[in-house]
């Protein structure tokens, strides 16, 4: 049992969660710490290949196989999880920590999986161990919240099913392996990695759960589900043309978006759905170049962006509000926070020596070597678009810009300065010297960052961008936060679907009632004949029907001697 | 890039903009010594990318007034009863 | 003296009768009949243990003379089935009967109740040990007749109880009158009434019209005695307003006698390749035994009477039989036995304990019921098994014998048939619901009077639930004496049972 | 003589029989009075008893009883013996027949079956 325990990746996690709520506070971090640390040791050994396989009634699964990208989602997984705990370490929530571990594991162990049954089993569970976190959440809107987010978590996992079910029937077998997108089973993959990598329509779930979850519950959610979905579309749909354009709407429409929302980090939700274009945007490229980037960019993003979180997650904690109509001059108060917050801003809109430089770049410049250029111009957009609803509206207004109102804070607690500590210098230090992550990527295209045209070229679009919003201010236009909802694709899910099934619904179940009182009204009929049937007069069980009896005797003879001419 | 309107630092606002002005010229003189390696002819164009930061910038303000107009309901909507899903 | 067990079995009930009858004082004539039943059960166990370890059929003639002449006692592999069931039931019927007559009857006529108690079990031990057609008949006559004084006894708190017994006089002796024509008629045709030898000379003239009418006859005063469904109308008012324990007795052996007599006759005189018999008479039985599965299930639901219900009840298990028999399959003729042998057990837990309930409150209706789940848990626990097994749910007894029914009518590939039996034995889901609503989920009304149990009461009830509970978790015996039975009559062919 | 005829002839006593049977079976059906039943029942009884005496007549043959003399020719004993047993069996149940009907008649006054019905009703509406 041991044994099987330690071969397979990231069950280690799951099994380790199960004690987490019986120990107390300090000696549950070091043992969560603990586990991690022995569980990435054990996953970064793992060579390329087919490991351990089981069989299950005739179906031979792939419990544990390493891809050439496994490795570096594994490793950030691993990093994430371990900035996760020291993140929380002022939380005493027993459930969120114990739920953020079996989550993380669940991912990791997702990343291994050879088959997609297997896959389908620990893509539930993620759904399953997450709704936890989700539901720590202490705002009102909260429970209803974590019932869409599981909804939609565990209807991608019935597609999934769907699609794995169709492939055995098809008799390609069960094993991951580039899928065509065009037949049914691939479109179901490719709706259920869809549905986790929020592509357009189906991203709802991202701005409308993430923000709701607890402080420390939203920085655990932005790491593994998203990635993991990454993931699984790089090793099947890698090159399909088609993501390219889909990556494209899902990284420029939530620029618009994240512009006009109010709560910081449904703002972080927008910017997150629009890094998840960039990666989708590399895997339809397809080229080792583009996937490259794809997987760098994932790494790099889920650092930068689980600092950025883990900035505003700790603004919400001593603030009680992560409302930009409410927050200014914060960096007085939580200077540190401001530095970290600043160097993940930084990151996010590829700054020169900071990580979203070295690793958005790959898939920038894959893309223009194939020449897609409204997809470059796109993507070129987007960066000023984080540099507007990241670096201004998420960073600046609120730490550096003015206070609508006197805001009360502390810096934030240690366990928080850590993580994010630790995040910023990863994100600086990927920066400043790519090469370790660039010898983890699958492929070995490389992308010559460092040449003085681009650099500078990078530093006029940022540095006019900022210029963009001096000018706007100074004139007085550029708008100040209100605190309005704003639509999102969950709308679809959550007025126009009742209303429709209502529309339709409605005069079904009026006929339905109809039919129903009258076949009520009729057996009340019939019980009444049959009641007057049984009385002692009555044929069925009466005494006085003596008479017919004898009758029906005689009848019955004659029958008989009938059917013996006639048969 | 900090651009810090703390009245306590010792830049004030007409200084700052001075600064701002001076690292803007700096990125200008720079764009025609060094060379950049184009792949799209637009991008070959001098100061491209700045022009294009700029006005993007302003796109995205634009559009995301349409996005406040069309897009953004009362803060309770979902809240109310109307059979939230 | 063991050889001389078969006609024990018959004469010790039928010399015991006149004896009870003479016995004025308190319980003595019920301790004759305990008496008298229990080893009437014992000789009937013995002789099953005896056909079954010798595996062939013990002939016993009567005064030594020879079968065609003389009559002779037949214990084969159906008989030996049947008589456990016929003196088991009779004889835990007269351990109930201690109460249940002390409530209903009063005591100036229990020594003569006993004797026509004793009567009737004789006469239907008679019927199954015999051998000799002529003889049936006279053993018919014997427990029909105590059977008509036993329900007029009723009416000692049910006036209603004379009308149903001259009802059911009428009738009864209409069908054994018909019977006997049927008799008449194989004699002049065979000029021998012994049930073997009948069998062997009628192929010579099984084509002509009057064996065919004969066969007629004898079928049809079989159904009437047996209550198959469009002749039934005699059996529910007299089982409902006879004494409670004499509608134990004869709602559980009465008309399974004269389904084995008809499976006796058919099956042993007849044979299945009897010209006209399958297709005529055995469509007929399969049509009015599902009609009358339906019709029992219905009026069952409808009924508020305990007693009707399950005597309603009884009309639908019986036309369960008659598919059974229709089938004119070895596996049907099996189901039929096993049949015979489990609603035995079933209908007798459920009168005993209706009968427990009926002698304290007068008439055991869905009133007196009421919210009495609290009251007499064991008795009503007692009814509610009888009603699973009724259906037939799995682990009792009626499972048991609705599987090999429902298996022998897709053997003949009757498909509809075969769901139309599932479907009324589904729908006797609702009487039973119906009781276990009233007795559990419904509270006891106000004035209602408190029912109360002692052991002495429910202990016969339990009997026969633990039996029906014990043959429907552990059935193989049964079943393999029930094909045995079967294969009497249809030889099985090899391999298929 | 025509066949009809001659069948007829030869056979009379099962006509006989069938035509007694029809009578007492009508009497048991038609009529309301219960002692009219069990009157029309023992005709029904006595066409049975005719059926079997009849078919065991043998040509010039006696009643099947001993006369000591060994050369007179009997009809077949069989059914006489049977019909014996058959005849008490009637005999008994006529007996408790009546008896029902006398005890009927204390506790409901009427042996007219609609009467009893409409008695029975009467209770049960009250019940």
């Amino acid at each position: 049992m041991l044994e099987m325990l330690l071969s397979i990746p990231g069950l280690l996690l799951i099994v380790g969660a199960l004690l987490v709520p019986v120990l107390p506070h300090a000696p549950r971090q070091a043992y969560m710490l603990a586990l991690i640390g022995v569980s990435g040791y054990l996953t970064f050994g793992i060579e390329t290949g087919v490991h351990t396989t089981a069989s299950l009634g005739g179906l031979d699964l792939i419990l544990v196989r390493a891809e050439a990208m496994t490795k570096p989602f594994a490793l950030v997984f691993h990093i994430a999880a371990a900035l996760n705990v020291f993140y929380a370490l002022h939380d005493p929530n027993k459930t969120t920590s114990a739920a953020g571990l079996a989550y993380a594991g669940a991912a990791i162990a997702a990343l291994f999986a050879g088959d997609f049954l297997t896959l389908f089993l620990y893509w539930e569970l993620t759904a399953i161990t997450s709704v936890f976190l989700v539901l720590a959440g202490t705002s009102a809107r909260t429970m209803n919240a974590a019932m869409r987010y599981l909804l939609m978590q565990v209807g991608s996992g019935v597609v999934l099913l769907a699609g794995a079910g169709l492939l055995w029937r098809d008799g390609t077998g069960l094993t991951i392996q580039a899928v065509d997108a065009l037949t049914p089973a691939g479109l179901c993959l490719l709706l259920a990695f869809g549905i986790k990598a929020a592509f357009p329509l189906v991203n709802g779930w991202l701005q409308d759960a993430y923000p709701e979850a607890s402080v420390t519950g939203t920085v655990m959610l932005s790491a593994f589900t998203t990635k993991l979905a990454i993931y699984m579309l790089a090793l099947c749909f890698a090159g399909f043309t088609p993501l390219i354009y889909i990556g494209a709407v899902m990284a420029v429409l939530p620029v618009f978006f994240a512009a006009v929302e109010n709560d910081l980090r449904r703002v972080l939700a927008y910017s997150l759905n629009n890094q998840l274009g960039f990666m989708v945007i590399g895997i339809g490229v397809g080229t080792q170049l583009a996937l490259n980037g794809t997987v760098a960019h994932a790494f790099a993003s889920t650092i930068y962006q689980g600092l950025l979180f883990m900035a505003l997650g700790a603004v919400l904690h001593r603030t009680g509000t992560a409302k930009a109509s409410q927050l200014g001059a914060l960096a007085k108060s939580m200077p540190l926070t401001a530095i970290f917050c600043t160097v993940g801003a930084l990151s996010i809109i590829s700054f020169p020596l900071f990580s979203g430089f070295v690793t958005k770049s790959l898939t920038l410049g894959a893309v223009a070597k194939e020449g897609y250029f409204f997809v470059w111009l796109a993507m070129v957009f987007v960066t000023v678009g984080a540099v507007q609803h990241i670096f201004v509206k998420a960073v600046y207004l609120p730490f550096f810009g003015p206070a609508p109102k006197r805001v009360k804070a502390k810096e934030a607690p240690l366990g928080m300065l850590l993580a994010m500590g630790a995040a910023a210098a990863l994100c600086l230090g990927i920066g400043v010297y790519p090469e370790p992550l660039y010898a983890l990527l699958p492929y070995d295209a490389r992308y010559e960052v460092w040449k003085a045209g681009y650099v500078l070229g990078e530093l006029q679009l940022l540095f006019f961008a900022g210029l963009g919003f001096v000018f706007l201010s100074l004139r007085g236009v550029y708008p100040t936060a209100m605190d309005t909802t704003v639509l999102n694709t969950d709308y679809l899910f959550r007025r126009t679907l009742p209303r429709a099934t209502m529309a339709i619904a409605g005069p079904v179940l009026r006929v339905w009632f109809v039919v129903l009182a009258a076949l009520k009204r009729s057996v009340l009929q019939m019980l009444k004949i049959s009641e007057q049937a049984s009385r002692e007069s009555g044929l069925v069980s009466g005494i006085a029907s003596i008479g017919s009896a004898a009758g029906i005797f005689l009848a019955m003879f004659a029958l008989m001697l009938i059917l013996r001419q006639v048969m | 890039m900090a651009k810090s309107k703390n009245p306590k630092s010792k830049l004030t606002p007409a200084l700052g903009l001075r600064l701002l002005a001076a690292v803007a010229g700096l990125l200008v003189l720079a764009e025609i010594l060094v060379h950049r390696h184009a792949y799209f002819a637009l991008e070959a164009m001098p100061l491209f990318f700045a022009g294009f930061g700029f006005l993007a910038f302003l796109a995205i303000i634009l559009g995301s007034r349409l996005v406040a107009k069309l897009a953004t309901r009362p803060v309770d909507y979902y809240d109310t009863p109307e059979g939230d899903a | 003296m063991m050889q001389h067990l078969p006609v024990l079995q018959v004469l010790l009930p039928l010399l015991a009768a006149p004896f009870a009858a003479l016995l004025r004082g308190r319980d003595l004539a019920w301790g004759v009949a305990f008496i008298t039943t229990g080893a009437a059960f014992l000789i009937s166990i013995a002789l099953f243990l005896e056909q079954r370890a010798l595996g062939t059929t013990l002939v016993y003639e009567m005064g030594n003379w020879a079968a065609p002449i003389g009559i002779v006692y037949v214990i084969d592999a159906a008989s030996a089935l049947v008589l456990p069931v016929i003196s088991g039931i009779g004889f835990v019927a007269t351990l109930a009967a201690r109460q249940l007559v002390a409530a209903e009857i009063d005591a100036r006529d229990h020594a003569l109740f006993y004797a026509a108690w004793l009567l009737t079990i004789a006469g239907m031990l008679g019927q199954v040990t015999t051998g000799d057609a002529f003889n049936i008949f006279v053993f018919l006559e014997i427990s029909s007749l105590s059977a008509y004084a036993l329900v007029a006894m009723g009416s000692g708190r049910d006036r209603r109880a004379l009308p149903a017994a001259f009802n059911y006089l009428i009738l009864g002796t209409v069908g054994a009158t018909f019977y006997v024509i049927g008799l008449g008629l194989l004699y002049m045709l065979t000029g021998t009434l012994n049930l073997v030898d009948l069998a062997e000379r009628l192929p010579q003239v099984e084509e002509t019209r009057a064996a065919f009418t004969a066969m007629a006859f004898i079928a049809l005063g079989l159904f009437l005695k047996m209550a198959l469904f469009p002749l039934h109308f005699w059996l529910v008012p007299a089982y409902a307003h006879a004494p409670s324990a004499v509608t134990a007795l004869m709602a559980s052996t009465a008309t399974k006698v004269s389904v084995y007599v008809l499976i006796r006759l058919i099956f042993g005189v007849f044979g299945v390749e009897f010209p006209g018999l399958a297709d005529a008479v055995g469509l007929l039985v399969l049509t009015l035994g599902i009609a009358g599965a339906f019709v029992g299930t219905l009026a069952a639901i409808v009924e508020t009477d305990l007693k009707k219900l399950f005597a309603q009840s009884s009309i639908a298990q019986l036309g369960y039989m008659a598919i059974g028999i229709g089938a004119m399959s070895a596996t049907g003729l099996a189901a039929a036995f096993l049949h015979l042998f489990n609603h035995a057990l079933m209908k007798g837990a459920l009168f005993l304990a209706i009968g427990m309930i009926a002698a304290q409150a007068g008439r055991a209706t869905m009133g007196t019921i009421q919210g009495a789940g609290k009251q007499i848990p064991i008795t009503m626990t007692a009814i509610l098994f009888g009603g699973l097994a009724l259906i037939g749910v799995p682990l009792t007894a009626g499972f048991i014998s609705k599987l090999y029914l429902i298996r022998a009518l897709l053997e003949q590939d009757f498909w509809l048939l075969a769901g139309l039996t599932f479907l009324s034995s589904a729908l006797a889901l609702a009487y039973v619901w119906k009781i276990i609503e009233a007795a559990w989920l419904q509270p006891r009304p106000k004035g209602a009077p408190k029912l109360h149990e002692t052991a002495s009461q429910y202990i016969p009830a339990w009997i026969m639930v633990i039996a029906t509970l014990g043959f429907g978790i552990y059935a193989t015996p049964l079943v393999q004496a029930a094909f045995a039975a079967a294969h009497v009559f249809i030889p099985s062919v090899a391999g298929a049972n | 003589m025509n066949p009809f005829i001659e069948q007829l002839l030869g056979q009379w006593n099962y006509y006989l029989v069938i035509v007694l049977m029809m009578i007492g079976f009508y009497g048991v059906i038609a009529r309301g009075n219960m002692v009219k039943k069990i009157v029309g029942l023992n005709i029904f009884q006595t066409s049975v008893f005719m059926l079997y005496i009849s078919m065991g007549k043998v040509a010039q043959g006696t009643a099947p009883i001993l006369t000591g003399d060994p050369t007179t020719v009997y009809s077949n004993p069989l059914p006489h013996v049977l019909i014996l047993t058959a005849i008490v069996v009637g005999v008994s149940t006529t007996a408790v027949g009546y008896a029902l009907i006398i005890r009927i008649h204390e506790s409901f006054g009427t042996i007219e079956d609609d009467d009893i019905i409409a008695q029975l009703d009467d209770e049960e509406d009250v019940s």
